[in-house]
């Protein structure tokens, strides 16, 4: 596969003194949910601006879908349309005093007429689930909310890849669950996304690949499972080993096998617990609870909350943000709106039936991850979808 | 532009960071007084190779970020050294035109010497302004302030400008760059409107940094006093004595080469 | 327009710094009494400081390209008045001269006459007088800070052209002469710089 | 017992139309380490700012030490001396041009006379491990100096209660625990601790007391495992469950016992897991790691190093900014800086041996912690106090 950014080599240093980054080599594929992490000063943000040419690296080179970077006017411009860049402070990225004209600054300076700017602010802010803020200053909207304006403000410009620098830093949990769940969703739209951070408990079962940075340098680069596992370069990045992960490590200390991957959720943990007890952990004598799982354009609120009421459902999860819009405006209150799949997976073998909420590409892929979960585990938990509403009413 | 270009950022990590800020003012400020009772270019021009040579090896400041530094008085110097070439007269036409025939210019040995004289006064003492803010950090000078008696309330509206100046800077260096990515000044109607918006959002975060400013102070019982530091290394014999002896034989090159002419 | 270190004679430096030491004394004097009404506002002014001083360092786009900047006075002296503005501004000058390189010390009376005093206050009273007249307020700032901005570069040109009058036009034609080389820098910039104001007048009003 | 600060039926409101925080009642115990949980906008922050009369409640009564506060110039400065303030974001905290003169600002303000000053500054530095920053200007200090400097900026004031708002915010991991370990020692001497933040995990094992908030209001108030422990209380507040109790609760539900007690650490868990497995669990065959422990302001670096060498120690811990200055000092290169104690239990447990660098208050605990593990858990892991240098050499 050809690659989609290629770095060769490259180095950045600010002051005479230190390099910020040093010699950096790395290949990223189009498509990737990448997480770059470190602790502050290791280079991250650095790297991150090289990516779009803001700084220009003082050694090696960038290549941007094979055409090596390069630094006039012109070229910039092209290459940061293709590149977004969200800022770790949103109040950094937002200048203009309502949240409609902010979002409209990079089309306007686009130059797209003016039609066209509409069309695509209006699209931009129904992503990140901000209808309606159009003529709010942003001065007055929460750190969630102002981080989403920012968000809008880049995928207006339609780009390929959307590099988020510190995502959720400032955010509560459930700001930061809206906001990775988000990225998710542009993920599943085609976005490459790569994003910094030192949290280690976000990153790990984020990502498809974590890069750890240390000093300037990449020291590992590889899946969650392989780059977190080895203790010595977690310790050597200044990190923290997720905490499931320490705790698969200690079960495997004390002899209990993990059974090959290594655990990035509760669920996966379970599994390991349950298997070495070989079945001893009582089954619920119910058998397996059933998952529905419910596209929101495709219903309506009346429909959704009949059902909800007719099969008494004991978990109701929403994934993504147009879901837990739809989710509110219909009067609905979720139970779970983070790794909402597992845990009703979770639910289901504890007998328990669950709704799942969410947007259409997502539908097919909770089914995949239902099926697949069945089958390496060798169980059986009905997953279902809800049939779209009857047009003729 | 932005903070990696302060001429503080070096002065904090120089080699003379430990030498008394008194005998580093001495040199700075001795050397700008010696420049202007400079009668002809000879001292000048000593005082700017040697202040330069000092900052490049003794304070080992990077010679090329010192060198660009040098770029900046450079086209202010030339331009307005052109003008008084040309208006200033004297005895010894080279060349002459009547500009618009009302604007006599002319070229003379006289304005030719005065103009030297000017461009390297200008070096002379933009070096020696260097020298000081590349070997003696504000911090520094807030004490020496103290010392020289300068009102308590002058220093701290001081201090306070400073701090600021690198909390916002940092906020406008980050709003530019934000600005650039979603493609902002790449027109002039264009960089109108995104300079508009960072200074706007300047004032608006520093409003705002204003009052949680305030707040922090009152918590530890702000009554109107700021905390001076006057803790320095103690001036050292030899620093001293050579900074004394640099001076004056600086004098003494004035006095000697007084009557020099080109 | 900074006047470089060095580039005055030292009598003209002198005299600088005695015409500007008033008004920058004048102006503690005033600051000291608000400052005893209100510990508070001396945050507040640190602040006002600190964003001229960023105002003047971010570099316009202009046709020479060097040492052109706005000075950002016009709109202290419009929000605290002339004199708390000429002691601001004599502080910013002193940190730009040392930050930046830009200006110098022997030569810092000279550019705080201009620059914190002579622009302000003129700035300061063209605000005044329109204010109560049916011009548009944003019109009335871009005129004031254009204004003011103008006004400093005529007083620069004029302390240049003390210190070097000409031989044959004395010192009138050395003062054209300044006036007109520096104008192809300084106008624009007035211009600008009044533009931007008035904008960032508006975007703080619309907040 | 008397309380240090009690809190009775007050109401906080910004604006006309909605309070910020409403009929908060709660009494603080001196000595206490208390954790404010809630989402962003809960209303922690306006709490905290009554504390200390920053902000003065429209309706209710706040006393210290059972003085109700007043709200003249006079009294508010002594309240604000008692009460120090931490405030999330140091760059608004920190008001001088150097870490020395803004340690400097509280103790000046307090009229102290110079020598005074000069004396609390140093203690004040010395105890946040910032020796020999005295002439550093804040913008050339990292995020976790730059918070070290603000909490040394209250502590040369000699507060009895330190609150500190979302103090680990824009940390990474190695700063947070810096942050924490920190305040730790100083409720270890005695300060009471008030915190606020959003992060469960790191409020969980950190806290006496979890003060749960939720749109102006308390709606739980515990210990960290009782509070977390309801999923209803956690979803309203918009928080997660930490990992652990969620993991626990999983659990729980499987019919795997918990103990009584629920788990705050890795250990705890594993606790649970041996339990269940009543032994199947193989035990290292050399039997249980010893673990010594020594207070590094009574050895001198050649000894600890002499030590290491000799004992082949398979773990070294450090506990305590202090100790962990020390161990850089003597080029001795710890695996292990944060839940040092837990972690070398699991290691002994394992049949490794391990070197735990503290100071001295915090040797006992040590001792303690082991002990009481033995004494509950029927275990015999060796916990042994390095010897004192001898002085006469």
């Amino acid at each position: 596969m050809k690659s989609l950014i290629e770095i060769q080599n490259i180095s950045y240093c600010y002051s005479q003194n230190s390099p910020a980054i040093h010699k950096i080599n790395l290949s990223i594929q189009s498509g990737e949910k990448i997480a770059l992490v470190g602790s502050n000063g290791a280079g991250k943000s650095t790297l991150l601006l090289t990516l779009n040419g803001m700084l220009e690296p003082k050694k090696g080179h960038i290549s941007f879908q094979g055409t090596p970077i390069s630094y006039d006017r012109r070229a910039l411009r092209i290459i940061r349309q293709k590149i977004g860049f969200v800022f770790q402070d949103p109040d950094v990225q937002i200048v203009a005093p309502t949240v409609w004209q902010d979002v409209a600054f990079g089309p306007t300076n686009l130059d797209y007429p003016e039609d066209k700017i509409r069309e695509v602010v209006q699209e931009a802010l129904r992503k990140v689930g901000l209808e309606g803020f159009d003529k709010r200053p942003p001065y007055h909207l929460s750190g969630g909310e102002k981080k989403r304006v920012a968000i809008a403000g880049v995928l207006a410009m339609d780009p390929e890849v959307l590099i988020l620098d510190e995502p959720t830093s400032m955010l509560d949990p459930a700001g930061s669950e809206d906001i990775m769940d988000l990225l998710d969703e542009l993920n599943h739209q085609g976005k490459t996304i790569i994003i910094s951070t030192h949290d280690v408990e976000l990153a790990y079962p984020w990502a498809d690949r974590i890069i750890l940075m240390e000093n300037g340098g990449i020291i590992a680069s590889g899946t969650p499972e392989n780059a977190f596992s080895d203790k010595e370069l977690v310790k050597r990045a200044r990190l923290k080993t997720p905490i499931l992960l320490e705790l698969c490590q200690e079960l495997a200390a004390r002899g209990i096998k993990n059974g090959g991957r290594l655990p990035t959720t509760v669920l996966d943990i379970i599994r390991i617990i349950e298997n070495e007890h070989h079945g001893t952990i009582r089954l619920s004598e119910n058998g397996y609870g059933i998952i529905h799982v419910g596209d929101v354009d495709l219903q309506s609120g009346e429909k959704v909350n009949a059902l909800v009421k007719k099969m008494h459902h004991d978990t109701i999860g929403v994934m993504g943000s147009r879901a837990k819009i739809c989710a509110r405006q219909w009067g609905i209150n979720p139970d779970i709106s983070y790794a909402v799949i597992d845990k009703c997976i979770l639910q289901a073998m504890n007998g328990k039936s669950s709704l799942i909420l969410t947007t259409a590409g997502m539908v097919s892929r909770v089914i995949e991850r239902v099926t697949h979960f069945n089958q390496t585990n060798n169980r059986s938990i009905p997953v279902q979808k809800i049939i779209s509403e009857d047009p003729t009413g | 532009m932005f903070v990696h270009d302060f001429l503080e950022e070096a002065a904090q990590k120089n080699a003379l960071l430990m030498i008394n800020p008194f005998t580093k003012l001495l040199l700075g400020l001795g050397s700008i007084i010696l420049t202007l009772f400079s009668p002809n270019f000879i001292s000048p021009l000593i005082l700017t190779i040697s202040l330069s040579l000092i900052i490049i090896y003794l304070a080992k400041i990077n010679p090329l970020f010192y060198l660009r530094l040098l770029t900046i008085p450079l086209s202010f110097a030339i331009l307005s050294v052109m003008v008084i070439v040309l208006i200033s007269g004297g005895e010894e036409k080279i060349w002459s035109y009547n500009l618009f025939s009302i604007l006599p210019l002319s070229i003379t040995s006289e304005s030719i010497q005065k103009g030297l004289l000017v461009f390297f006064r200008v070096m002379a003492g933009m070096c020696a302004l260097f020298f000081i803010s590349l070997t003696t950090p504000m911090t520094d000078l807030f004490g020496v302030m103290k010392k020289f008696k300068i009102p308590d309330l002058f220093i701290d509206l001081s201090m306070i400008i400073y701090r600021f100046i690198f909390i916002f800077m940092g906020k406008a260096h980050q709003i530019h760059h934000a600005q650039l990515m979603r493609l902002g000044y790449s027109k002039p109607k264009e960089a109108l409107r995104s300079y508009s918006m960072l200074f706007g959002s300047i004032f608006i975060t520093s409003w705002d940094a204003g009052e949680h400013f305030i707040n922090a102070m009152d918590c530890r019982c702000y009554n109107g006093k700021f905390a001076k530091y006057l803790d320095y290394n103690p001036i050292e014999k030899s620093s001293f004595g050579y900074v004394f002896l640099f001076l004056l034989g600086i004098t003494a090159l004035i006095v000697v080469t007084n009557s020099y002419s080109l | 327009m900074h006047v470089m270190e060095g580039f005055l004679p030292p009598l003209w430096a002198a005299i600088w710094w005695i015409i500007a030491l008033p008004f920058i004394i004048y102006g503690f004097i005033q600051l000291k009494k608000i400052i005893n009404d209100n510990r508070d506002v001396l945050p507040l002014l640190g602040i006002c400081g600190a964003l001229i001083f960023i105002l003047s360092a971010l570099k316009l786009p202009s046709v020479t390209g060097s040492c052109s900047h706005p000075t950002g006075t016009g709109l202290s002296a419009i929000i605290f008045g002339p004199f708390i503005t000429a002691i601001i501004g004599f502080i910013v000058l002193l940190f730009q001269s040392l930050f930046l390189a830009h200006g110098g010390l022997s030569t810092l009376g000279a550019n705080t006459f201009s620059m914190a005093i002579c622009g302000p206050f003129l700035g300061y009273y063209v605000y005044r007088a329109l204010k109560d007249t049916k011009v548009n307020i944003y019109i009335t700032v871009f005129i004031a800070v254009a204004l003011a901005d103008l006004f400093t570069y005529v007083i620069t040109a004029l302390e240049l052209a003390l210190a070097y009058p000409a031989e044959a036009t004395g010192f009138i034609g050395s003062f054209i002469t300044f006036l007109g080389i520096f104008a192809v820098t300084q106008v624009p910039l007035a211009i600008l710089e009044g533009a931007v104001l008035a904008l960032v007048f508006k975007y703080i009003v619309n907040i």
